[in-house]
C-alpha cells in the first residue's frame, strides 16, 4: 500500500530499538571488558576498547591472590560472601515458601475476616522505607544478640520475600479453576488429596518462579545485609562497597565483582521470563 | 459414628483458611515491631553512642521543621522523583511501542532489554560510577571524541542530581517498559478491528479508546515508580553517598547519615516518619484510583 | 447500500516450515451478495466462514481473487474506506465507555451532533431493548447484553453500506434468540439493509437468511436458498448439516438384476429408474460406495405413501418430543431417525415397516459427497 | 435405590439469590431434568446437592439422609461439569480414570479394571482414540465428553449432569442423548440433569423441574407440562417459536364465561369457567402454542369446538421440515403458526386459523398462573 512512508517508519523504529540496545548493553558490556583488563589498560586515557583480555581480576576476587602476583589487592573475602549471600537468600526463599503457599492458597480459596485488608498491608510493606524497618532491626538485633547472625538475617530478609511470595503465588491459584477442586472432592479426595494431586502439580512452575524471583531480590538487597551484617556474615552485594570505600583504583577487580554478583540474577531471571511482568508487579500485571 | 467423624472434619474445615495463613501471618507481623519502634522512638531523643532515650514529644519534628538540611532533603527527594519517573514513564512507553512492532529478533531485544532490571541498584550504580568518572570514564571520552564537553557528572554538584537520576533510569526504565508492552499486549483485538470497520481515525481511537484501557497500567508503573524512587537509598548511596555537598541527599541517606554517622537515632527516626507518611498517603491515593481504573476497564 | 461479489478468493497462511506447510483457510470463494439481500455463511468452526467475512471487512489480508463493493475493488482499501459496519462474535465493545458512548462512538468519530445521536441511540436501543443498560459499562453485562449492544453498533451507522454479522446472536438462549431472529429480519428488510451474516447454527440460516453459502473446510459446499438447501442438498456435507434431527444416511452398493437397477443397503433393495442408474454409472465410481439418505421427517412408520420404498426395522427408542416425536429404529445394525408429527404410539422392541417416497430419496457418490439428481 | 430431596434451599452469593426456596424430590432411579434459562440457578442447585457449594438454608437428602455438613466426597455423588473442569495435567485417560484412584476407592480397582473400565467408557463416549492425548488438545466436544467419562465411570448414589450433552455437533447429541438415557437406566441410577433445551429434556427426562431465576416453576412429566404448561414463562421456554399469548377479558354472555381479546371471543371450558369464577379473576391471558393452531383457506373451516381467527400471512419462516407462518389480525393480534414444510402459504394471502378449545391455555393475568393448576 503506503510503501515509502511504511519503509521511512520501519528505518525510524529500528534507529530507535538500536538506541534502546545500546542504552541497556552498553553499560554492561563496558564494565564486563573494564573486568578483563589489566590495571594499566582499565586507567589508560583514551579508554581502550582492544586490548589483551585477562582473568587476573577475577582470580585475585575469587581467590584473593593474584596469579602474575603483580596487582595490588584489598583483602576482601568474596568468596565468603557468596556463599552467605547463599545462605541468607535461599534460607529467606525456603522459610517464605513454606509459609508463604498455604497462606497464598488460604488467600485465593477462602474469606475470611478482614482478608482483603490484610492482604493490602502486605503489599503496602513493599512501599515501606527500608530504613525504618532496618535501624531498629538493628538496634534490637544488637540487644538480643541476633546481629550479624544468620538467623537475624534470614528472618530479616523473609520480610521482603515473604508478603512478596505471597501475593505472587495467591494470583497463581487463583488461575486454577476452583471447579478443579470440586471435581476432585467428588471424584472422592480429601482436602489433602486434592491439593497434592490437582493444586501443587499446576501450580508447580508458579511456585519455581516466585521462589526464584524472591531468591533474586534477596540476592540483590543491599540496604539489609549492609546493615544487618557483620564481616563474617556479609552478603555480597553490600561487600562490593568495600571496594569503593578504599580510595584506591581497583576498577578491574570492582568490575569482576560486579559481573559476579549479577551474574547469577541475570542467569536465573531468564529462566523465568514468562512471570517476570507478573513478578516484579506483585501480581498487578499479568504479563 | 461416621456423622461425628465428618462433623469433626467440617470444624477442621471451617477453621482451615485461618490455619493455613497463621503461620505467614506471625512471620509478617515481625515487621509491625519495628516499625512501632521506629515510631515510638521518632519522639525521643535516642542517641546510639550514649545509649540514653528520653521522651521528647514533638521535639524532633519542630528541630525538623526549622532545619534548613531537611527542607533541602525534601526538595532533592521530590526532583529525584519527578525526573527518574519522567525518564522512566516516557523511555519506557517508547521501548514498549518499538518492541512491539514484531521486528525481526524481538524475542531477543526483548530478554535483553529486560537485563538491567536484575541487576542489584547498588551494583548498577558502581557500574555507572566506573563509566562516569570524570577523567578516565568512558562517557566524558565518548563526548568529546564527538567534540562535545565533559561533564563531572557525580562529581559536580550541578550535574550529581542528573547523574543519579540516569542510574535509577538505567535501571528502571526497562520495567516501566516491561509492563507497557504487557499492557499493550493484553490490549483487547476486537475493538479495534470494530473501530477500524467504523472507519474512527487512529488518533481518535488512540485518545479515546487505547489511554483509558491502558490506564490501570500507567498507573500502576506510576505506583511502583514513584514509591521506589520516594525511598531510593541503594543507588544514591552507592554513587555519592549523597553528596557532593548535599546534591543528592535525599531523605532516606540524610535519614541514614543521622542515625549510624551521627548517632542521632531520635532525629532519624523523625526523618523516616516523614517520609513513610508521604509515601503512605500517595501510594493509597494511586492505589485507590487504580483500582478504579481496573474496575472501569473490567468490571469487578 | 450495495451489492457484494467475492470473486475466486483465497485465504492462505504461511506455515511455520515455509511455503510448502501452507494453510488455506478460504479456497476459491465465489459468491454475490446482492443489494438488500440476506446472505448468511453457514458452516461449521473452523471453516472459513469468519475469515471470509474479515476479508470483506477488511480485517484481513486478501490472498488472491477479489472482493467488490458497490462494483467498487476494494482489495487495497482500508476497512475505513469500505464504509461498512460490523458486529462482532466477541462483541468487541470499548471497555472503558459506557453502552451509550460505545454505540456513540462510530457517530462522534464522524462528528454527529450529541442531539441527533441521543435520537439515533434511542431508535436502535429500543429495537434490541437495551434502553435500560445505556449507563452501564460493558463488564457489568451478560453476554446476551453485551451481544445486543454490539448490535446496536452495527446498526446504529447509517452510512453503511454492507452491514457484516459474525455469529450475532449465537451466545443469547433460545428465547431471546428466537425473538432476535425475527427482529433482525425485521430491521433488515424495513430499512433495506444489505447483510452478511456468520453463523455456524443451520436453524438461524434457514430461517433468516434470503440466500445461504454452506461452507467446509474452506471450500464453498452450495449456495441457494434455504428451500434448495433443504430439499436440494448438494453433497453429503450440506445434506448432514442442514436439518434437525440430521439426515439419515444409509450406505449401499448399486446391482443390476435383468433391466432393473437397484441400491442394496443390507437386505433391502431400492430401485433406481434407468436415467439416474445411468448418471449415477458415469460417475467416477464402481458400484459399492453409494449413500442414500432420507430425512427423519420423509418417513413414515407403518403405511406407504405413494411410490415408496419399505424396511423392515426395530424401534430400539421412542422420544416424545411435544409437538412431534422421533423414533430410532434399527435397520440391520444401522440406525435411522424418523420424526413423527404428534405423539407416536410406536413400542420399544417391535417391529415395524418404515416407508419413504422415492422422490424424497437422495443418492450420493461417497467418494466424491456428490449428490446424483436428475 | 437412592432418592434425593431437596427441602427449602436457598442458596445466595452475596445479595444474588441464586436459589429460592426451592423443594423437589427425585425418586430412586428416577432422571430428573431441570431445565431453564442460563442463570435460572440450574447448576447452582447441583453444586449444592454435590456439595461443594454449601446451602445459605434449607435440607439436601440423599438416601433420605440429611447430608448439609457432609464432604463432597463423603457423598457418594458422580458429577459432569458444564464447564467441563478437566484436570489439565493429566492425560484423557488418567481424567477418566481419576475418581478409581481416589483413597477409599484405589483398592477395590486393580490396575487392569481400570484400564478395563476406562475403555469401556471412552468407546461408549466414541473418545477411546483419545486417551493419550492432553485436555488442551482437544475440541470443547471432545472435552464435554472427556468429562461425562469421568462422571459415567463410577457407580455413584447419584449422577449430577450439568449440560452434559451442550457441545457435542447435531448427530451425536441425537445419538448420546438416548444412550445416556440407556446407561442410565441400565446402572439405575438416581440422575440430575440440567440443560436449556426443552427438546432435549423431552427427550431424556422422567420427569422436568422447570427454574426461572431460581424459582420454581412446574415439576412433572413432559405430558403434563407439555399439555398444561403451569404459568406463560413455562409455555414460552417449551416451545419454539414460544406460545402465543393475547390478552383479554372475561365477561358473562348469557350465563356463559366469554373471554374477549381483540377479534377473538371465546366460550371457557366449563372447568376452568368454574375456576375463573371461584378466583373471581376478570382479567387472563390466552395462551396458544404455534403447533397447535390449525390453519386453512377455506371459508367454512370449522374443524371442532372453538373459534376461528382471520388473518394474513406477513411471512414465513422455513426450518427445515417446518415452516412458521407470522399472522397479523386487521385487530392488529399477530401470532405464529407452526405448520409441515409442504404447507403452501403466500405473503399476503389471507388465512383462516381455528384455535381449538382443548388445544388454549387460560392463565391468570395478574398471576401468569394457568387455571388448570389452580
Amino acid at each position: 500500500m503506503d510503501g515509502e512512508r511504511l519503509t521511512l517508519g520501519k528505518v525510524l523504529s529500528a534507529v530507535g530499538l538500536v538506541i534502546i540496545m545500546l542504552w541497556t548493553i552498553f553499560p554492561l558490556y563496558w564494565v564486563f571488558n573494564m573486568s578483563i583488563q589489566t590495571p594499566i589498560d582499565v586507567i589508560s586515557y583514551p579508554p581502550k576498547f582492544v586490548f589483551d583480555p585477562t582473568l587476573e581480576n577475577y582470580s585475585v576476587v575469587l581467590l584473593g591472590k593474584s596469579w602474575l602476583g603483580k596487582y595490588e589487592t584489598v583483602q576482601t573475602d568474596f568468596p565468603r560472601y557468596f556463599l552467605n549471600s547463599l545462605i541468607v537468600c535461599s534460607g529467606a526463599v525456603i522459610l517464605s515458601m513454606l509459609v508463604g503457599v498455604p497462606a497464598a492458597y488460604s488467600l485465593a480459596r477462602y474469606n475470611f475476616r478482614g482478608k482483603e485488608n490484610f492482604a493490602f498491608t502486605l503489599l503496602s510493606f513493599r512501599f515501606a522505607p527500608g530504613l525504618i524497618v532496618i535501624i531498629p532491626l538493628f538496634v534490637i538485633f544488637r540487644r538480643i544478640g541476633f546481629y550479624g547472625t544468620y538467623y537475624g538475617m534470614i528472618f530479616a530478609y523473609q520480610l521482603l520475600t515473604l508478603p512478596f511470595s505471597v501475593w505472587l503465588m495467591r494470583g497463581f491459584f487463583e488461575d486454577i479453576p476452583p471447579e478443579l477442586e470440586y471435581a476432585a472432592r467428588i471424584d472422592g479426595y480429601s482436602w489433602w488429596g486434592v491439593f497434592r494431586k490437582i493444586d501443587l502439580p499446576l501450580i508447580a512452575p508458579g511456585i519455581a518462579a516466585t521462589g526464584i524471583l524472591s531468591f533474586i531480590f534477596a540476592w540483590n538487597e543491599f540496604l539489609f545485609g549492609y546493615i544487618l551484617s557483620s564481616d563474617a556474615t556479609r552478603p555480597v552485594t553490600p561487600s562490593l562497597m568495600g571496594f569503593i570505600s578504599y580510595e584506591q583504583v581497583l576498577w578491574g577487580q570492582m568490575a569482576a565483582a560486579a559481573i559476579i554478583t549479577l551474574l547469577p540474577s541475570v542467569i536465573l531471571a531468564i529462566f523465568i521470563q514468562r512471570y517476570l511482568v507478573r513478578g516484579l508487579t506483585f501480581g498487578a500485571v499479568k504479563g | 459414628m461416621s456423622v461425628e467423624s465428618r462433623s469433626r472434619q467440617s470444624f477442621w474445615s471451617k477453621n482451615i483458611a485461618w490455619l493455613l495463613f497463621m503461620p505467614a501471618f506471625i512471620l509478617t507481623a515481625g515487621i509491625l515491631i519495628p516499625f512501632g519502634y521506629s515510631v515510638v522512638m521518632s519522639f525521643t531523643d535516642f542517641n546510639l553512642t550514649a545509649g540514653t532515650s528520653n521522651f521528647i514529644g514533638f521535639g524532633n519534628y519542630i528541630k525538623l521543621a526549622k532545619d534548613p538540611e531537611f527542607w533541602n532533603a525534601l526538595k532533592v527527594t521530590i526532583l529525584f522523583t519527578i525526573g527518574a519517573v519522567a525518564i522512566e514513564v516516557g523511555a519506557g512507553f517508547a521501548s514498549a511501542y518499538l518492541l512491539n512492532l514484531g521486528m525481526r529478533g524481538q524475542k531477543i531485544w526483548r530478554t535483553l532489554f529486560l537485563l538491567p532490571v536484575m541487576l542489584p541498584p547498588a551494583v548498577a550504580a558502581i557500574m555507572w560510577k566506573l563509566m562516569m568518572a570524570p577523567i578516565q570514564g568512558v562517557f566524558n571520552y565518548l563526548l568529546q571524541s564527538v567534540g562535545l564537553p565533559g561533564s563531572q557528572w557525580l562529581g559536580g554538584s550541578s550535574s550529581a542530581l542528573f547523574s543519579v537520576i540516569l542510574i535509577d533510569a538505567y535501571v528502571f526504565m526497562p520495567f516501566a517498559g516491561m509492563i507497557f508492552l504487557a499492557g499493550v499486549q493484553n490490549l483487547p483485538k476486537e475493538p479495534y478491528e470494530a473501530a477500524a470497520v467504523d472507519g474512527v481515525s487512529s488518533w481518535f481511537t488512540f485518545r479515546r479508546l487505547t489511554i483509558p484501557l491502558l490506564k490501570p497500567v500507567i498507573l500502576i508503573v506510576l505506583l511502583f515508580r514513584i514509591m521506589d524512587c520516594l525511598k531510593q537509598f541503594d543507588i544514591i548511596y552507592a554513587a555519592t553517598k549523597g553528596g557532593p555537598a548535599s546534591a543528592t541527599m535525599t531523605i532516606s541517606v540524610q535519614a541514614y547519615y543521622h542515625s549510624f554517622r551521627w548517632t542521632n537515632m531520635g532525629y532519624a527516626f523523625a526523618h523516616l516518619v516523614i517520609l513513610w507518611a508521604i509515601v503512605y498517603a500517595l501510594s493509597y491515593f494511586l492505589v485507590g484510583q487504580w483500582r478504579k481504573a481496573v474496575s472501569e476497564v473490567h468490571g469487578y | 447500500m450495495a451489492e457484494v461479489r467475492v470473486e475466486h478468493v483465497w485465504k492462505f497462511y504461511q506455515g511455520e516450515k515455509g511455503a510448502a506447510q501452507r494453510v488455506e483457510a478460504v479456497k476459491d470463494a465465489t459468491f454475490t451478495c446482492n443489494d438488500k439481500e440476506f446472505l448468511c455463511l453457514l458452516g461449521p468452526s473452523g471453516c472459513g466462514k469468519t475469515s471470509t467475512l474479515r476479508m470483506i471487512a477488511g480485517l484481513e489480508t486478501i490472498s488472491q481473487g477479489d472482493i467488490y463493493i458497490g462494483g467498487k475493488r476494494v482489495n487495497d482499501l482500508l476497512p475505513k474506506d469500505r464504509m461498512l459496519a460490523m458486529s462482532f462474535e466477541s462483541y468487541a465493545l470499548y471497555p472503558p465507555m459506557t453502552i451509550y458512548e460505545n454505540i456513540a462512538f462510530p457517530l462522534r468519530a464522524r462528528n454527529w451532533s450529541e442531539e441527533r445521536i441521543r435520537e439515533r441511540i434511542k431508535e436502535v436501543s429500543e429495537l434490541l431493548e437495551i434502553q435500560d443498560i445505556l449507563s452501564f459499562r460493558p463488564a457489568k453485562l451478560s453476554g446476551g447484553e453485551q451481544q445486543r449492544v454490539s448490535l446496536a453498533r452495527a446498526l446504529v451507522r447509517e452510512d453503511a453500506q454492507v452491514t457484516l454479522m459474525d455469529e450475532p446472536i449465537s451466545h443469547l438462549d433460545a428465547q431471546l434468540k428466537a425473538r432476535l431472529r425475527i427482529d433482525l429480519k425485521r430491521v433488515q428488510r424495513e430499512w433495506g439493509l444489505t447483510v452478511i451474516y456468520v453463523t455456524h447454527d443451520q436453524l438461524e440460516a434457514l430461517s433468516m437468511a434470503d440466500k445461504v453459502v454452506v461452507m467446509n473446510l474452506g471450500e464453498i459446499q452450495q449456495v441457494g436458498t434455504p428451500e434448495d438447501l433443504y430439499q436440494k442438498p448438494a453433497n453429503l456435507f450440506v445434506a448432514g448439516f442442514i436439518g434437525e434431527p440430521p439426515m439419515n444416511f444409509l450406505p449401499c452398493s448399486l446391482m443390476k438384476d435383468k433391466d432393473h437397477f437397484y441400491l442394496q443397503f443390507s437386505q433391502f433393495r431400492f430401485e433406481v429408474n434407468s436415467d439416474i442408474a445411468h448418471m449415477m454409472s458415469e460417475e467416477n465410481n464402481q458400484k459399492n460406495n453409494w449413500v442414500l439418505g432420507i430425512r427423519p421427517a420423509d418417513i413414515v412408520i407403518g403405511s406407504s405413501v405413494g411410490e415408496s420404498y419399505s424396511l423392515k426395522a426395530r424401534v430400539s427408542s421412542v422420544e416424545h418430543l411435544g409437538e412431534s416425536s422421533v423414533v430410532t429404529v434399527d435397520v440391520d445394525g444401522q440406525q435411522m431417525l424418523i420424526e413423527v408429527p404428534g405423539l407416536s404410539s410406536e413400542k420399544e422392541g417391535s417391529s415395524v415397516s418404515v416407508y419413504f417416497g422415492k422422490e424424497k430419496a437422495h443418492i450420493f457418490n461417497a467418494l466424491t459427497g456428490k449428490v446424483i439428481r436428475k | 435405590m437412592v432418592n434425593v430431596e431437596l427441602k427449602n434451599v436457598v442458596k445466595k452469593y452475596g445479595d444474588l439469590i441464586a436459589i429460592n426456596n426451592l423443594s423437589f424430590k427425585v425418586n430412586s432411579g428416577e432422571l430428573m431434568v431441570l431445565l431453564g434459562p442460563p442463570g435460572a440457578g440450574k447448576s447452582s442447585t447441583l453444586k449444592t446437592v454435590a456439595g461443594v457449594e454449601e446451602v445459605t438454608s434449607g435440607e439436601i437428602l440423599i438416601d433420605n439422609e440429611l447430608v448439609n455438613n457432609f464432604d463432597p466426597a463423603d457423598r457418594d455423588v458422580a458429577m459432569a461439569f458444564e464447564t467441563y473442569a478437566l484436570y489439565p495435567h493429566l492425560s484423557v485417560f488418567e481424567n477418566i480414570a481419576f475418581p478409581l484412584r481416589a483413597p477409599k476407592r484405589s483398592r477395590l480397582f486393580s490396575e487392569e479394571a481400570v484400564k478395563e473400565k476406562v475403555l469401556e467408557v471412552a468407546r461408549f463416549l466414541e473418545i477411546d482414540m483419545l486417551l493419550e492425548r492432553k485436555p488442551k488438545e482437544l475440541s470443547g466436544g471432545q472435552r464435554q465428553r472427556v468429562a461425562l467419562g469421568r462422571c459415567l465411570i463410577r457407580d455413584p448414589k447419584v449422577f449430577l449432569l450439568d449440560e452434559p450433552i451442550a457441545h457435542l455437533d447435531a448427530k451425536l447429541r441425537y445419538r448420546l442423548r438416548q444412550e445416556l438415557k440407556k446407561w442410565q437406566q441400565r446402572k439405575g441410577v438416581t440422575t440430575l440433569y440440567t440443560t436449556t433445551d426443552y427438546l432435549e429434556a423431552f427427550s431424556v427426562a422422567d420427569r422436568i423441574v422447570i427454574l426461572n431465576k431460581g424459582t420454581l416453576q412446574q415439576v412433572g412429566s413432559w405430558e403434563e407440562i407439555y399439555n398444561h404448561p403451569a404459568n406463560t414463562f413455562v409455555g414460552m421456554i417449551v416451545s419454539d417459536p414460544p406460545m402465543n399469548y393475547f390478552d383479554g377479558k372475561l365477561v358473562m354472555d348469557g350465563g356463559k364465561m366469554l373471554m374477549r381479546a381483540k377479534g377473538i371471543s371465546f366460550y371457557l371450558p366449563s372447568l376452568t369457567e368454574e375456576k375463573a369464577r371461584q378466583m373471581n379473576i376478570s382479567e387472563v391471558v390466552l395462551g396458544i402454542f404455534p403447533s397447535k393452531i390449525l390453519m386453512s383457506r377455506d371459508e367454512n373451516f370449522m374443524p371442532g369446538s372453538g373459534t376461528i381467527v382471520d388473518g394474513v400471512a406477513k411471512f414465513t419462516e422455513l426450518r427445515g421440515s417446518r415452516k412458521i407462518v407470522f399472522v397479523q389480525t386487521p385487530q392488529d393480534l399477530s401470532f405464529t403458526i407452526q405448520l409441515p414444510a409442504e404447507a403452501k402459504v403466500q405473503i399476503g394471502e389471507k388465512v383462516r386459523c381455528f384455535f381449538g378449545e382443548d388445544e388454549v391455555q387460560i392463565f391468570d393475568k395478574q398471576s401468569k398462573i394457568n387455571l388448570f393448576w389452580v
